[in-house]
């Protein structure tokens, strides 16, 4: 093999990105993808517009108080209602959102921090340190996430930081498993192999040749798993190990209105269909961009 | 196949082993003092130091490690805060409910989540694919104690359709610890309708979330089927449509759905910490859920030792069941 | 393709509503003001840990312990008021310096063992609670010594105090008699020398009383079945729930709707104020309240800065809101006055309430060694009990506006009993609801302000003032009730004045039941309202 | 010769729409069969021959393509007006096709007595889950399923029944993939380059057999193929196919001896010789069927183009031989 051909191999890995008019007709031409787009973009305008959209901005920020008004149901005035401390709910949903979508960032920020680096590592040099790495990746694939979040989080003050690092704890190996299975199959492909050839260093093959490749695979692990950590957020806030009021956090204010159940069907039932809402969105948006991108994910 | 068992099991010795040190290590460095919980407000600083050092929590830790996994050999889990006893016979008096449950949530799971699966995918883009996807990815969305909730409301409270809480309160002749096999096994119907209309509720907002992936997945691979050269070629032999959708594509599709459903129960281990608690289901998950919330060390390890087990000796399960469907599955390799 | 498929569907459907349909008796409709077949339900919302005498520290527990074992006395619930009453017992006396208590027993009662009831069982009863040293031994702790315990005859007990005590025979209402042939046989080798194991390791599973009922089962998660002890020494009647089932269930909307279809009878008292109000609207449903002799306080940390100046704590008394706490949060509870509840026999009527006035709370925070300062303060509470979230929030509220910072911490109930243990890590304020642990004012008094109570999530405000502890004590042994109770109103008005907590609320008491339950009567003994024997079917 | 008509397909025009516009993958085909006729479709690789088969079975999804003109004829009906139960009906028992990798062509999943019995009783018939079938039917599809496996000359039937395709040779699945095909003795079998995966002495073999058979039981066949050797070999008559359009006709023998279209000779050139030499092939590419040249689609990569090629298409023209041919070099009457 000729340099100069090599050197076109690498090129040709390294370009071999998306084909972006292509991915928004695949996209378009799925109105449910739409739709999950449609709702994600709508909640992080939620998220970064809540002081200009909603009425109350107190009720959610601040450590107001109006018992005078308490438990009313739905109303002009409120559009959800108060909750059992007389703050319009619908404010804090809104709000809520911001909360929501900091927790999933953040989670899958750590996740995708810790997880990718080490499923290249395992893939890349492979031998001991990399049957290392997915031996301990399997340890804490070995029991369902929630159960290991749930097991951090006792131990942890209830926190919202808390809570992330306890979710993370157990998201991470999933992103390690992922991106080792997808550097498996790209390490024989010629653009890696040329790069080898030109004695290109492993940091190199893994974080400048391979990483992008993987790219869209995180992307469209990490579209699903926001909803996911969303949702396994509120359920560890179900169990009494949530976020402190008065943060406006949905999962929290489920566990807080569910009390009120049936008859103050209001209080839980917003911010679960908050949740229900934004993580359909997420989840028809990743489905999308699976199609899109072409990626199959396995075990999610 | 022999082999293949033997291989397996040892691969997933280290593997729980992990777990265990994991988890231990994590109930070791739990805050709290959860042994005051047991004694009493009142306990005197002597008698926890007493009670401590009686359950050897004042050894090194690597000490109380290996006494530990030792005990787990000869059945001794240590002793349950909660409960007094030792966490073995906790386990073994709550696992049967929780596992009959996440059976039945898996029967139901595979028995809508397929079907729809197969109609999503062959309606592609159609109404009916639109629709159930939307309804299986709201099955995902939705947090699991909402659903259960609600669903207690709309049968239990509205309708007075079925019972709310608890397993059933007539109880067949103990066989195996799972009620519906064992009143069927002793013809007991009167008792396998009572524990029928029990597990309904729980089984049902227990699976909608797995029923929902299996759903997708059974989707994703019909997807696969459909541009199969031996499916083109079943339809241009004249074969019935329906047949070549619910056999000739369903048991390719399955296989691979099949492995999902092993990684299904993991998340249906962990839905069942949700589901119990609102369902006072006695399983033990909500032992589990008291467990991290009491602190109790013991069993927070045990439940969870337990729970990777079961998930590990699943997954076995799944591959060998893998290699009936497939015959391109050989376990010697 | 079509057809077959809503075949299918119609298939799967049908097994489901047959399944749902078949009636086994408890699909009637909730309109219905008869009894569904099956157990009388009672649902509790706690997991019962023990149901050893020796050990039992919550409701729950003591419930299922008093419907299997019988105190030697009893609260006078037929007359509905606390104060103790024969049972085991049929009457006793008090000797002139206050320490010696002589009981005569009942001779016809037996053990559901079968064993005959004596005076050796009272012995070994409160040296067993006395050596294993948990659940209720603390209120006999310094007062009595085991071997002070003596039968006298079989019929005749008689217990020297150390010193006079004067609210000895209301704790004896904590003290459940064993079976203590059946305890001796079952016995282990334990740490109790020739007592063994004083039948620790029997009473895990087992019940070694004479009680109106058998425990039947014991799911520990779920459930307790209670069935009739049929020899019981009172006797049974017509409409006397013979089969009871205590449910554990946690979530409330599952207890609602447990009591609103008739899958409950009757149903605890730890709901919001909504879910009664609720249950008052619907048919078929009773809701008893009436006003309670419990103590809804937030103790104040006096042993941790800055809130062990007495400024500082006053400020945070004069800036909470009384009103809205009783009025909205607990809807009609009666604001406190010092720590004993009002309904309590001797209660200090002349003590004055304090008001919320934002002035004067700032007035005291200015005073302080404190002013000045940027003032944090840790607020614990239950999570998951709403009127505590709510009066945390309000906590929050009020003291922002007079200049404090709030950081509210919801835990669960462990958690409070943990932190409270030691000064350094007991909040600066936390939510407790006390209820009289034996019906005596010495329990909110002596109970918690003594030096001795410290460690306790009672004593949560670490109160040790010299004067008091004098008071208390001596309260406590003064022969002379004229004397005795002067030395508690005394003392009531001291704690009062040094401000160790938020006298919020004496709280209404309140318990739902399906309307064709009779005989409910609450006398303020928490679990005491509970003894099913009490309760009939119409 | 005055045999029957049993298939044609008249000007068929099919279109595939995707994100970037609209191809012309077919671009008007006219293709006729007689009865007991074998023809062969040559051509390259996306030149359409595939398609149009499969059209004549349904086996297009609908969409992406679109049938936007012309008719295909099975005995003086078209089958492109056919509904969904007509359509099944005549697969199988009517038309029947061979597929062309018998490594992806049989279900892996099934044994082979399964798939072959399944056709046997269940072509044309309506299924559900309630359905069930008599032990009789089940002789018959087990006895019919050995006899056509005989047939392909396959040893040891009845173990052969109970295998799963993965243990199968190539070659031998091959066979199976027509035993398939011939479950119902079809009157029209379409072939897609059967055995082209294969080792080319196994494929030799099984055309051998093929072509046989389909003398025996009398079956019209059309045989798509790259191979213009093969399909002399195999076939009565040869259409050429370029782009989506037929651009030469005529006997097997006559195209061999003489090819007119510059196409065809291309092809003939790319046949290895006997010496063991690689043809020359023709340069280039398929045009691009989205915006295809106007003229010839030929043009680009044709070696005697002219300058009418650029902008007006050829039609097929009857040359006197009975032959046909779509080119500007023989519009004047050449020959």
């Amino acid at each position: 093999m000729s340099a100069e051909t090599v050197t076109n191999e690498v090129a040709k890995g390294s370009n071999s990105r998306f084909d972006y008019k292509r991915a928004w007709y695949k996209l378009k031409k799925s109105k449910l993808s739409l739709v999950g787009l449609f709702i994600v973009v709508g909640v992080i305008f939620m998220a970064i517009f809540a002081p200009w959209i909603v009425p109350y901005p107190a009720d959610a920020t601040g450590a107001t108080i109006a018992f005078d008004k308490m438990n009313q149901p739905p109303s002009l005035e409120h559009f959800f209602g108060t909750d059992e401390i007389g703050r319009d709910i619908f404010s804090r949903v809104v709000y809520g959102a911001r909360i929501s979508l900091m927790l999933g960032i953040l989670v899958l920020a750590i996740a995708i921090g810790i997880g990718v680096p080490l499923g290249l590592i395992a893939g890349i040099w492979g031998g001991k340190i990399g049957a290392l790495i997915m031996r301990i990746t399997d340890i804490f694939l070995a029991i369902p996430s929630l159960v290991l979040a749930l097991a951090v989080a006792a131990i942890l003050e209830p926190t919202l930081i808390n809570i992330m690092i306890a979710i993370s704890f157990g998201w991470w190996p999933w992103f390690t498993r992922l991106v080792y299975g997808e550097v498996l199959s790209l390490k024989d492909e010629q653009f890696v192999l040329a790069s080898e050839g030109l004695g290109a260093s492993k940091w190199r093959i893994a974080f400048i040749e391979v990483l992008p490749n993987c790219t869209s695979t995180i992307i469209v692990k990490a579209t699903l798993d926001m909803g996911f950590v969303i949702l396994t957020g509120a359920s560890l806030g179900f169990l009494g190990l949530g976020a402190q009021p008065p943060t406006p956090e949905w999962g929290t204010m489920i566990a807080e209105g569910r009390v009120y159940l049936p008859e103050m069907w209001w209080q839980a039932t917003f911010p679960g269909f908050a949740i229900l809402v934004t993580v359909l969105g997420f989840n028809l948006l990743g489905d999308g961009l699976r199609d899109v991108f072409d990626v199959r994910l396995d075990g999610e | 196949m022999k082999e293949f068992l033997i291989k397996r099991t040892l691969q997933m010795i280290p593997v729980l082993l992990g777990l265990s040190i994991l988890i231990f290590g994590l109930s070791r460095i739990m805050p709290g003092d959860s042994i005051r919980l047991k004694l009493g407000p009142e306990a005197t600083a002597e008698q926890i130091e007493a009670f401590e050092d009686s359950m050897g929590l004042n050894d090194p830790i690597v000490i109380q490690y290996v006494n530990y996994i030792k005990g787990v050999f000869t059945g001794d889990m240590g002793l349950s805060l909660q409960t007094d006893r030792n966490v073995a016979t906790d386990i073994v008096e709550t696992f049967p409910a929780t596992f009959e449950l996440m059976l039945v949530a898996m029967f139901l799971a595979i028995l809508i989540g397929v079907p729809l699966g197969v109609i999503s995918g062959v309606k592609k883009d159609k109404w009916q694919d639109h629709l159930t996807r939307v309804v299986s990815l709201s099955g995902i969305a939705l947090p699991k104690f909402w659903i259960a909730i609600i669903l207690q409301i709309i049968f239990a409270y509205w309708f007075s359709l079925l019972p709310v809480v608890g397993r059933g309160n007539i109880v067949p002749t103990e066989i195996t610890g799972l009620r519906l096999l064992d009143s069927l096994l002793t013809l007991n119907f009167e008792a396998f309708i009572n524990n029928l209309k029990h597990i309904i509720l729980p089984s049902i907002a227990l699976s909608i979330a797995t029923m929902a992936q299996i759903m997708r997945l059974t989707r994703s691979n019909m997807l696969d089927e459909l541009h199969k050269d031996y499916i083109v070629a079943s339809t241009s032999y004249g074969l019935p449509k329906f047949m070549i959708v619910y056999k000739y594509m369903l048991k390719n599709a399955f296989a691979s759905t099949l492995t999902i459903i092993g990684l299904s129960f993991g998340a249906l281990l962990g839905n069942a910490f949700l589901v119990e608690a609102v369902f006072g289901w006695p399983g033990m998950a909500q032992y589990g859920v008291q467990a991290v919330i009491y602190k109790d060390y013991n069993a927070i390890v045990g439940v969870t030792l337990v729970i990777g087990i079961v998930f590990a000796v699943t997954n076995l399960i799944v591959d060998i069941l893998y290699g009936f469907i497939d015959p391109r599955i050989k376990y010697d390799k | 393709m079509k057809k077959s498929w809503i075949l299918f569907l119609s298939v799967i459907m049908a097994a489901l509503l047959v399944a749902a349909c078949s009636n086994d008796g408890s699909t009637e409709t909730s309109s219905s003001t008869t009894k569904k077949d099956g157990p009388f339900v009672y649902v509790a919302q706690q997991v019962v840990g023990s149901i050893d005498p020796a050990k039992h520290t919550d409701e729950t527990e003591l419930i299922s312990i008093l419907n299997t074992y019988d105190p030697l006395v009893y609260p006078k619930i037929e007359e509905g008021v606390m104060d103790p009453g024969p049972h085991l017992a049929t009457d006793w006396t008090v000797s002139e310096d206050g320490k010696t208590y002589t009981f005569n027993l009942r001779d016809d009662v037996t053990f559901q063992s079968g064993n005959k009831f004596t005076a050796n069982d009272v012995v070994y009863s409160i040296q067993r609670i006395i050596g294993i040293q948990q659940g209720f031994s603390w209120l006999w702790k310094g007062v009595l010594n085991p071997e002070n315990v003596k039968a006298i005859s079989d019929t005749q007990v008689e217990f020297t105090l150390n010193n006079a005590y004067a609210p000895f025979v209301s704790t004896l209402t904590q003290l459940f008699i064993v079976d203590s042939e059946l305890l001796k046989e079952n016995s282990v080798d334990g740490s109790f020398g020739e007592f063994g194991d004083y039948g620790q390791a029997y009473l895990e599973n087992n019940v070694a009383g004479s009680g109106p009922y058998k425990l039947t089962e014991w799911n520990r998660g779920s459930h307790l079945n209670f069935s009739k002890n049929d020899s019981y020494w009172k006797g049974w009647k017509e409409g006397q729930l013979e089969e009871v089932q205590m449910k554990i269930v946690t979530e409330q909307a599952t207890v609602k709707t447990m009591l609103n279809s008739g899958d409950a009878d009757m149903v605890h008292q730890w709901l919001t104020v909504e879910a009664y109000e609720e249950f008052k609207k619907a048919s078929g449903i009773v809701v008893e309240e009436e006003s309670s002799v419990q103590l809804q306080h937030i103790p104040i940390n006096m042993a941790k800065a800055p809130t062990d100046d007495i400024n500082v704590r006053k400020a945070i008394l004069y800036a909470f809101d009384y009103d809205v706490a009783n009025a909205q949060i607990l809807n009609g509870a009666t604001q406190a006055i010092g720590p004993v509840p009002i309904n309590v026999t001797g209660h200090n009527s002349d003590l004055q309430p304090y008001k919320r006035d934002v002035e004067k709370a700032k007035e005291y925070l200015a005073k302080s060694k404190y002013s000045g300062d940027e003032l944090t303060v840790e607020f614990m509470y239950l999570a998951d009990t709403p009127s505590q979230r709510q009066l945390a929030q309000l906590v929050q509220n009020n003291l922002e506006e007079v200049g404090f910072k709030v950081k509210l911490n919801g835990v669960p109930w462990t958690t409070v009993t943990e932190t409270t243990t030691k000064p350094e890590t007991t909040p600066h304020m936390v939510v407790i609801s006390d209820t009289l642990k034996y019906p005596h004012l010495d329990s909110h008094t002596y109970g918690i302000y003594h030096p001795s109570a410290h460690g306790s999530y009672r004593s949560s405000s670490w109160y040790e003032d010299a004067e008091t502890t004098k008071l208390l004590e001596s309260a406590r042994s003064a022969v002379d009730p004229e004397e005795q109770l002067a030395n508690y109103i005394q003392a009531q008005a001291l704690i009062n004045e040094n401000a160790p907590s938020i006298y919020v609320a004496n709280p209404n008491h309140r318990i739902a039941y399906r309307d064709y339950v009779e005989g409910y009567t609450y006398v303020g003994i928490l679990g005491y309202d509970l003894g099913f024997y009490y309760l009939s079917i119409k | 010769m005055m045999s029957k008509v049993l298939l044609s397909i008249e000007d068929l025009k099919v279109h595939f729409t995707s994100y970037e516009g609209t191809a012309k993958i077919i671009n008007g085909v006219n293709i006729h069969l007689n009865e007991g006729e074998v023809i062969s479709i040559v051509g390259e690789s996306g030149c359409g021959k595939s398609v149009t088969v499969r059209s004549i079975l349904g086996l297009v999804p609908t969409p992406p393509a679109k049938y936007v003109g012309g008719e295909i004829l099975f005995e003086n009906r078209n089958i492109l007006k056919f509904t969904k139960d007509e359509m099944q009906k005549m697969r199988g028992q009517d038309i029947s096709m061979i597929f062309q990798d018998p490594m992806t062509a049989l279900n892996p999943v099934f044994t082979i007595g399964e798939q072959l019995m399944d056709v046997y009783m269940w072509k044309g018939k309506k299924r559900n889950i309630l359905s069930r079938v008599n032990k009789k039917l089940k002789q018959e599809a087990y006895s019919r399923a050995i006899e056509v496996l005989e047939k392909m000359r396959i040893p040891d039937p009845t173990a052969i029944m109970k295998r799963y395709p993965v243990e199968l040779s190539g070659g031998m699945r091959q066979r199976i993939v027509i035993a398939m095909a011939l479950m119902h003795t079809p009157k029209l079998l379409i072939a897609d380059e059967p055995g082209t995966a294969l080792d080319v002495s196994v494929q030799d073999q099984i055309l051998i057999e093929l072509k046989r058979l389909v003398k025996e039981e009398g079956i019209s066949m059309i045989f798509i193929t790259h191979n213009l050797g093969v399909a002399r070999i195999i076939s009565d008559r040869v259409y050429v196919m370029y782009a989506g359009e037929v651009v030469e006709e005529g006997d097997a023998k006559t195209i061999f001896e003489e090819s007119y279209h510059p196409y065809t000779n291309g092809l003939l050139a790319s046949i290895p010789k006997l010496d063991g030499s690689m043809g020359d092939g023709i340069d280039g590419r398929i045009p691009n069927f989205l915006n295809p040249p106007v003229g010839c689609r030929f043009y680009d990569r044709c070696t005697e183009r002219k300058s009418v090629c650029k902008d007006t298409r050829p039609d097929l023209i009857n040359l006197l031989n009975k032959r046909k041919v779509a080119c500007h070099l023989y519009s004047e009457g050449r020959n």
